[in-house]
């Protein structure tokens, strides 16, 4: 059922600390930016206070919202009115609801802990200061995206998180590569905000404001292609920030990043705001199914993608992030799905939350013991000397192939039902492709954590000959991966005891029971057979002892070349786009130093010849001159006696 | 009338410093220096005095004094400020300071941020020279968006070009006659065919029943009651006549080609008044001008100026995209803001006029910041070409910093000063013209491209060996980009403290304009009426 | 001359006749006569290589013009013509001719590409624009000018009537210029010293200073042209007391231009003659007047 | 004959004179093709005079003459002053005045 009318009431009391929320980690990061090096032998800290401070306050209103009957769980709260113009009036404001309670919690939660974790993870970079500076500042902009009350400060926010993005990436900026996949991640993003912007703009032209009020309220009586184009343009930007194709390239080069920004940025949080985005705008997708379809289309095909780029990369990090766009094309899936689907993407979106950056900080805290190796061939038989990493990586991997009771099996098995909930053609493709990627998630995942944890060591001196020592990390950097273990063990459950996350969503989002055409017992059991495959095939693969891991990459099959080069998706735009654009900008440098400026040049250098040319008529000879007037008064008297005449 | 000459005293205080600094003995002549920068803070002082004597709910124009000049032709010494030209000389009286303060060495010897190899002739650049010039180019400018009488616009308008002129061509870089004669050509073109439409439209007035005139006002409001009608032809190449001398200034594709020499050959601090602030003439021109005295003729021509200003918009930022000189670069992105800024003006909406004015303002601030940055780097590189940098946030973070900042302005991220701006233009020109605004927003891609490029090649990656040993920015230059920067984020967060100013002037901008005040036609009336139907 | 006279009396006479669309046969005579002279004499003015032929053809133009002006009654004007015109002025030409000693033939190559033909096109497309201009003029018959001479009792009162007093105030004005003229002659022709006039001491010191440096300079007075019985003429030059020529006698114009006049050698002498030393040549008694180029 | 043809005979001798402007270098020869040019005038105003039959045509001759005769002098002046400087009459040498 869709939700009645969207009619938040203005906060008051306790809820208007919804600002504070956002206000705590820009502050933070405004002191630790603008203090300079005076702060950085405590910078640290204070990152990490505004960071909990912020989840502090997030819990609060969590709790005062529970107190709440489930309808009169929605609060707007003006702060000022940032851009007043006539007819056009942009306000910062802050609207909480359910939906964005559950982003405040995870946002802060996991940003609390990676903070937590990255006092250890970047103990020994001079930059500390800035790196917290970083963070808070992507909390207080992810904080704005998710927490805004119109699509306008929206986009801010959306755009902010791509600074910190950018940021982050590149925050070893001495490494040409982190530069590079710095600004591709912005610049890709860029093309999503074109299309997030110009949503807005068509928007304020059809319901004359961007307000989720106004939009809300008055898309039931809008155009039907008007609104289909809204839905569009969304889905554009959504797909840029979530790593969806045809977007989805800046998101494997991102690991450039140190690994707490993958955790937290690229995995647990920013990547998911265009599933955010399009659960927000619901009523737009709602009323579009045209768009919705478009939605579920790209979730699939990303699924797809990402699960086959995870299963070819040996960058321990790059194959986790070919496995988070594939986890996110299932939460996009599940967002185009509509009412049955979208509690189920942002359940799944907090379960992915949980393991993924687990499994990230786990990935660090190897590469922490292994000098910043990331290449899983030179990994091996780690359990022994990482036991923390190895079982809460372990945790992590079991919820992520959704092994029940995990998180994931909960989430994961509900948009599988969707899917084919879906009906129809439609929804037996989709279906299946849901079905094949747990069977491809399950030999990824079985595949890195094989490589890694188990078999033979294949450790290597690094270029300046270090041997690697592996070691447990500190307890900075074990506690938090501890406690994200815990919540990818047991989040899922807790969700779905008693429907409780769709129950707690419900009044935001709707919600409608998918009837799917085969049996729910009898579909999680084919799930789990399928996964049980794709474990089976890894472990037949790289489990077995028989035939160890060999250091160097074989070959491999066309398809697995192809996915090592990201499905050909760089390629493929570095023809398109970045040859033909620099083929163009070449073009048009010089047709503007020929051309445009050539005419002006040459209509000057004209002149000029030209006079100079007539200046020799000038030639000193009185008798030249005597011509030439002789010659004018013959004409003069031949044109008088013409007119005259 | 008001009591104090606020206006006139603002204009004049530079001129002040200009005799000021004539008067000073050549063994003094470093002197000219704090005396500029008096001057100009000075002006500041009362630029602000305007701003708070201006009384935001009162009548457009405000400040207004007005002396015979010409009495035979009836133009007179008038100046008056609505928001927008009050905005501006807010800018421009920010703007001065700053650039005096950055162009603190350019006149010396080997300090010249171009030349830093210092040939001989360099050594007689006259101190003196440039900051009197620099005072003189400021009275202009602030005459310039006061002046109320269009032949006294023109007049500034024209003079505008003698110190530029001067400063291009005597501190500049190598090629720098030639580029400040491309420059003075180009404008003096641009120039007489505004003084034939100027004359055109003298003619014009003293044929209708409001007899001879150059009063802005008079004329404008003749132009609305309908005693001031011109035929559709007359009116037409009227409208071109001062169209393409703004289309010149500001500088619009196909006339954009002065710009780039221009401003790479000029000091950063040149570069910054050219293009902040006397570009800005060309489509403040616009908005005043084109469009209240030619309504017909400027709705006759919106698409064509639009067009124009669409390719002039992603034109400027592939160009930007090819460059390797950085002070090239900055021009082209100047080309495709300036494209932004005429979308904005020719949308006729009041989105896009508030847009435009707070565009002009922002683009002041963030592109005179990205020149002046790119200075400090040149006078410490002693080159122009991105090529020569590479890995400078290492040894120079907060050089790389302040430049990240303000690159991110000038690719109009939120929360920064222009997203506002350009957001508005945007949006007033979707409501209207929605092919020129989503081709508009394409320069929100390139932007980032060029802006970020440029940042990865100079910025990032290790440590280039023609950089190492770069210092970071001194109190002088902190000083000079500070202020501009938090002006920046500021405005970005609370441009209501320019709207204020702003948005009672668009919504003053009279009836026959034809601008649309109303925000678009809501599908909520619509629902409303057809209770909870669907829509069509 | 005489018969050209008579044919002006006759014209004028018939001119008497009042207003006429064709002249009586006289005058066309003169006409057809003049004007071939006239023409010819201006190709021939600018056709010549020498100046003093074009002014002479010139004063042949102006001749045949000022028959012209008498035949058709405009007898004052035609006597001031040949006076003021043939007398004065082209005698001034020919004057200054002489004084710049200008006589060498100009060469007629054209020098300016090009001008020479265009100069003929232009001025035949003129001529030709002005003939036409005559040719479609409404000129009507010729009132003649026996009423207008009559008016005053003849040409010369008339005219007189007319200029001192429509035409004083112009008259004036032109002898203004002429005075005028004459000054500014004056000021252009006049060559202003610079230096000191140089005195015979400083003259003779001077000549001195030369010849110690340079034995071929002479610093006794040139001598005389010789003066003979043949001849006494500045151009025969004296002869030295060995009998050769002293060609410093005569005018360095003269002996630039080779009019230097040669003298009959004596009868050879008697070889015991010759041995006294007198070896000197004196012209013959058999010497003719006319001119030899003596060799240098 | 019809007296119109000292008309067509002034042309002709204005234009030769012209034509002698035009092509002769030396300064003399092209102050005499001046004269001839006034001449020519002469005559038609001569003729002129006749046909109207009223005097003041040839008192504007006589005028032309005047003017004629103070020209003379002065530019013969000219002549003699560059001809003393320059050794040379020629029209064309004096062109050091050009571009």
């Amino acid at each position: 059922m869709p939700p009645s009318t969207y009619a938040p009431v203005a906060a008051t009391g306790v809820f208007t600390l919804t600002a504070w929320v956002v206000a705590l980690p820009m502050i933070g990061a405004a002191i630790l930016l603008l203090g300079g090096k005076r702060t950085n032998a405590w910078g640290h800290l204070l990152g990490c206070l505004a960071a909990l401070g912020s989840f502090a306050l997030g819990a609060v209103l969590f709790f005062s919202l529970l107190g709440k009957p489930g309808d009169a769980r929605s609060y707007d709260q003006h702060v000022y009115t940032w851009i007043p113009v006539p007819g056009f009036s942009a306000d910062a404001g802050f609207h909480l609801d359910q939906l964005s309670m559950t982003f405040v919690l995870l946002i802060t939660g996991v940003g609390s802990l990676i903070h937590i974790y990255s006092v250890g993870y970047m103990a020994h970079d001079d930059n500390r200061r800035k790196f917290f500076a970083y963070l808070n500042l992507f909390l207080a902009a992810m904080l704005v995206l998710v927490l805004a009350n119109n699509y306008l400060l929206l986009y801010a926010g959306w755009e902010g998180v791509g600074l910190a993005s950018y940021l982050l990436i590149g925050f070893w900026q001495h490494k040409p590569s982190a530069a590079v996949a710095a600004k591709k991640a912005f610049i890709v993003n860029r093309v999503g905000d074109v299309g997030l912007s110009i949503a807005v703009m068509l928007m304020y032209t059809t319901f004359g404001g961007f307000a989720f009020t106004d939009v809300f309220n008055k898309a039931p009586g809008a155009d039907r292609d008007t609104i289909l184009g809204i839905g569009l343009m969304l889905l554009l930007g959504a797909c840029a920030k979530s790593a969806q194709f045809p977007l989805q390239s800046w998101l494997l080069d991102a690991m450039e990043g140190p690994t707490p920004v993958s955790a937290l940025i690229h995995a647990a949080t920013m990547v998911t705001a265009g599933v955010y985005l399009i659960v927000r705008s619901h009523v737009i997708f709602d009323i579009s199914p045209n768009a919705r379809l478009l939605v579920t289309i790209v979730g699939a095909i990303t699924l797809m993608m990402g699960a086959i780029i995870g299963c070819a990369k040996d960058d321990i990090k790059k194959a986790l992030a070919g496995s988070t766009m594939s986890q996110i094309g299932y939460m996009v899936l599940g967002a185009g799905l509509g009412p049955i689907g979208y509690v189920f993407a942002i359940m799944h979106l907090v379960t992915h939350g949980f393991f993924k950056a687990g499994l990230f900080l786990g990935a660090g805290s190897v590469m922490h013991g292994m000098n910043d190796d990331v290449d899983m061939r030179h990994y091996g038989a780690l359990r022994k000397y990482m036991p923390v990493t190895y079982v809460t990586f372990g945790l992590g991997y079991l919820a992520i192939i959704g092994c029940p009771p995990f998180s994931g099996f909960w989430s994961k098995d509900k948009i599988i039902e969707a899917a084919f909930a879906q009906g129809g053609t439609s929804g037996w493709v989709l279906g299946c492709t849901a079905l094949l990627g747990a069977l491809i998630t399950a030999f990824y995942m079985t595949r890195v954590m094989l490589m890694t944890f188990f078999g033979e060591k294949r450790w290597v001196e690094d270029e300046q000959g270090h041997e690697a020592h592996p070691h447990e990390s500190p307890k900075s950097m074990t506690i938090p991966m501890i406690l994200l273990a815990v919540g990818s063990v047991f989040a899922g459950g807790l969700f779905s005891i008693g429907s409780s996350f769709a129950n707690w969503l419900e009044p935001v989002t709707g919600r409608a029971e998918g009837h799917s055409p085969i049996n729910t017992t009898v579909l999680s059991v084919i799930t789990l057979v399928a996964v049980a495959l794709g474990v089976g095939y890894a472990w037949r693969l790289y489990g077995t002892r028989t035939r160890p891991v060999p250091a160097l990459a074989p070959a491999g099959s066309p398809l697995t070349r192809a996915a090592r080069r990201d499905l050909y998706g760089d390629a493929f735009n570095e023809a398109a786009f970045m040859r033909t654009g620099q083929w163009l900008t070449r073009l048009l440098v010089y047709f503007d130093l020929r051309g445009v400026d050539g005419v002006v040049n040459g209509v000057a250098a004209g002149l000029g010849g030209s006079s100079s040319r007539f200046r020799r008529l000038q030639n000193g000879f009185v008798r030249s001159y005597a011509l030439s007037m002789f010659g004018g008064a013959a004409l003069l008297i031949a044109a008088l006696l013409l007119v005259k005449a | 009338m008001s009591a104090f000459p606020y206006l006139s005293t603002t204009i004049g205080t530079p001129l002040l410093g200009v005799a000021a600094i004539a008067v000073l003995p050549k063994e003094r002549a470093a002197l000219a220096r704090p005396i500029a920068l008096l001057a100009s803070l000075v002006a500041l002082g009362f630029a602000i005095a305007d701003a708070v004597a201006f009384k935001t709910g009162g009548p457009r124009f405000q400040l207004s004094e007005s002396y015979a000049w010409i009495p035979t032709f009836h133009v007179n010494y008038s100046v008056a400020v609505d928001g927008v030209a009050l905005v501006l000389i807010l800018m421009t009286a920010v703007l001065v300071p700053v650039v005096i303060l950055a162009s603190w060495h350019d006149a010396d010897a080997r300090g010249g941020a171009l030349t830093p190899q210092g040939s001989p002739a360099e050594s007689k650049r006259s101190v003196r020279g440039l900051f009197a010039q620099l005072l003189a180019l400021e009275t202009l400018m602030l005459g310039v968006f006061a002046a109320t009488d269009i032949f006294l616009f023109y007049v500034i308008f024209e003079a505008t070009l003698i110190p530029a002129y001067f400063l291009i061509g005597s501190y500049g870089g190598a090629r720098r006659s030639y580029a400040a004669v491309k420059f003075l050509l180009y404008n003096l073109l641009g120039g007489l065919l505004m003084l034939a439409a100027v004359i055109g439209l003298y003619v014009a007035s003293t044929h209708s029943p409001v007899g001879a005139a150059f009063s802005f006002q008079t004329l404008s409001k003749a132009v609305g009651d309908g005693s001031l009608t011109m035929a559709g032809s007359t009116e037409k190449w009227l409208f071109l006549g001062f169209f393409i001398a703004f289309a010149v200034k500001a500088p619009m594709w196909p006339f954009h080609t002065w710009l780039p020499d221009a401003a790479s050959e000029a000091t950063p601090g040149t570069a910054v008044l050219l293009v902040g602030v006397l570009d800005k003439i060309g489509t403040f021109g616009m908005l005043r001008f084109c469009l209240e005295l030619f309504p017909h003729a400027s709705h006759y021509f919106t698409p064509l100026v639009l067009v124009l200003a669409v390719i002039s918009t992603i034109y400027g930022a592939l160009l930007a995209i090819g460059q390797t000189d950085m002070m090239r670069l900055i021009a082209y992105t100047s080309v495709s803001h300036f494209g932004l800024i005429t979308i904005g003006v020719f949308a006729l909406t009041a989105r896009g006029e508030v847009g435009a004015t707070l565009y002009m303002v922002n683009h002041g601030l963030s592109t005179g910041a990205l020149f002046l940055l790119a200075g400090f780097m040149i006078s410490r590189r002693g080159s122009k070409s991105i090529d020569a940098f590479g890995g400078v946030q290492k040894v120079a973070p907060l050089l790389a910093g302040t430049f990240l900042a303000v690159g991110l302005s000038s690719l109009a991220l939120p929360g920064l000063s222009s997203f506002v701006s350009e957001f508005l233009v945007l949006v007033g020109a979707f409501e209207k013209y929605p092919v020129a605004a989503i081709f508009g927003t394409t320069a929100i891609v390139l932007a980032a491209l060029y802006i970020l490029w440029w940042y990865q090649r100079t910025m990032t990656g290790p440590v280039a060996s023609s950089v190492e040993g770069f210092k970071d920015l001194n109190r002088r230059e902190l000083a000079v980009i500070g202020p501009l920067v938090a002006l920046i984020v500021v405005l970005g967060f609370v441009p209501s403290i320019l709207t204020n100013f702003i948005n009672p002037a668009v919504s003053q901008i009279p009836a026959h304009v034809q601008i649309t005040q109303q925000a678009p036609h809501s599908v909520a009336q619509d629902s409303a009426t057809q209770g909870n139907g669907s829509g069509q | 001359m005489s018969a050209a006279l008579l044919a002006t009396q006759s014209a004028a006479t018939h001119l008497l006749a009042g207003p006429v669309t064709s002249t009586g046969g006289g005058e066309t005579f003169l006409f057809w006569v003049g004007a071939s002279i006239s023409v010819l004499g201006a190709l021939g003015l600018i056709f010549s290589k020498k100046a003093v032929h074009s002014a002479l053809c010139l004063a042949g133009v102006m001749i045949c013009l000022a028959l012209f002006y008498m035949a058709q009654g405009a007898v004052f004007l035609g006597v001031v013509q040949i006076v003021v015109y043939t007398g004065a002025i082209m005698m001034l030409f020919l004057f200054v001719l002489m004084l710049i000693g200008i006589d060498a033939p100009e060469s007629l190559t054209e020098t300016i590409r090009g001008q020479r033909w265009a100069a003929v096109l232009v001025a035949v497309l003129f001529g030709a624009i002005l003939i036409g201009v005559f040719a479609h003029a409404k000129l009507g018959p010729f009132a003649g000018m026996d009423q207008a001479n009559a008016a005053a009792g003849g040409n010369v009162p008339s005219l007189a009537h007319l200029l001192f007093a429509r035409y004083f105030w112009a008259f004036e004005v032109s002898s203004a210029v002429l005075i005028t003229s004459a000054l500014g002659a004056m000021v252009l022709a006049h060559r202003e010293r610079v230096t000191a006039r140089r005195t015979q001491k400083e003259l003779a010191a001077d000549r001195f200073k030369r010849y110690s440096k340079d034995p071929s300079v002479i610093v006794t007075p040139m001598p005389n042209p010789g003066v003979y019985a043949q001849h006494n003429a500045v151009d025969t030059p004296a002869l030295l007391p060995d009998g050769s020529i002293a060609q410093l006698s005569v005018n360095a114009t003269l002996r630039a231009q080779g009019e230097v006049r040669g003298i009959t050698p004596l009868p050879v002498p008697l070889p015991h003659e010759a041995a006294d030393g007198d070896g000197a040549s004196p012209a013959g008694a058999n010497g003719s007047g006319r001119h030899e180029e003596v060799g240098a | 004959m019809n007296p119109d043809s000292y008309l067509y005979l002034s042309a002709i001798l204005f234009s030769l004179g012209a034509l002698g402007v035009l092509i002769r270098r030396d300064a003399i020869v092209v102050f005499m093709c001046i004269e001839l040019m006034l001449n020519a005038a002469n005559l038609a105003f001569v003729t002129f005079s006749r046909m109207h039959g009223r005097l003041d045509g040839q008192i504007f001759a006589f005028f032309t003459m005047v003017v004629a005769a103070a020209e003379v002098v002065v530019g013969l002046a000219i002549i003699i002053t560059v001809f003393r400087t320059r050794r040379s009459a020629s029209v064309d040498d004096a062109n050091l005045l050009k571009y």
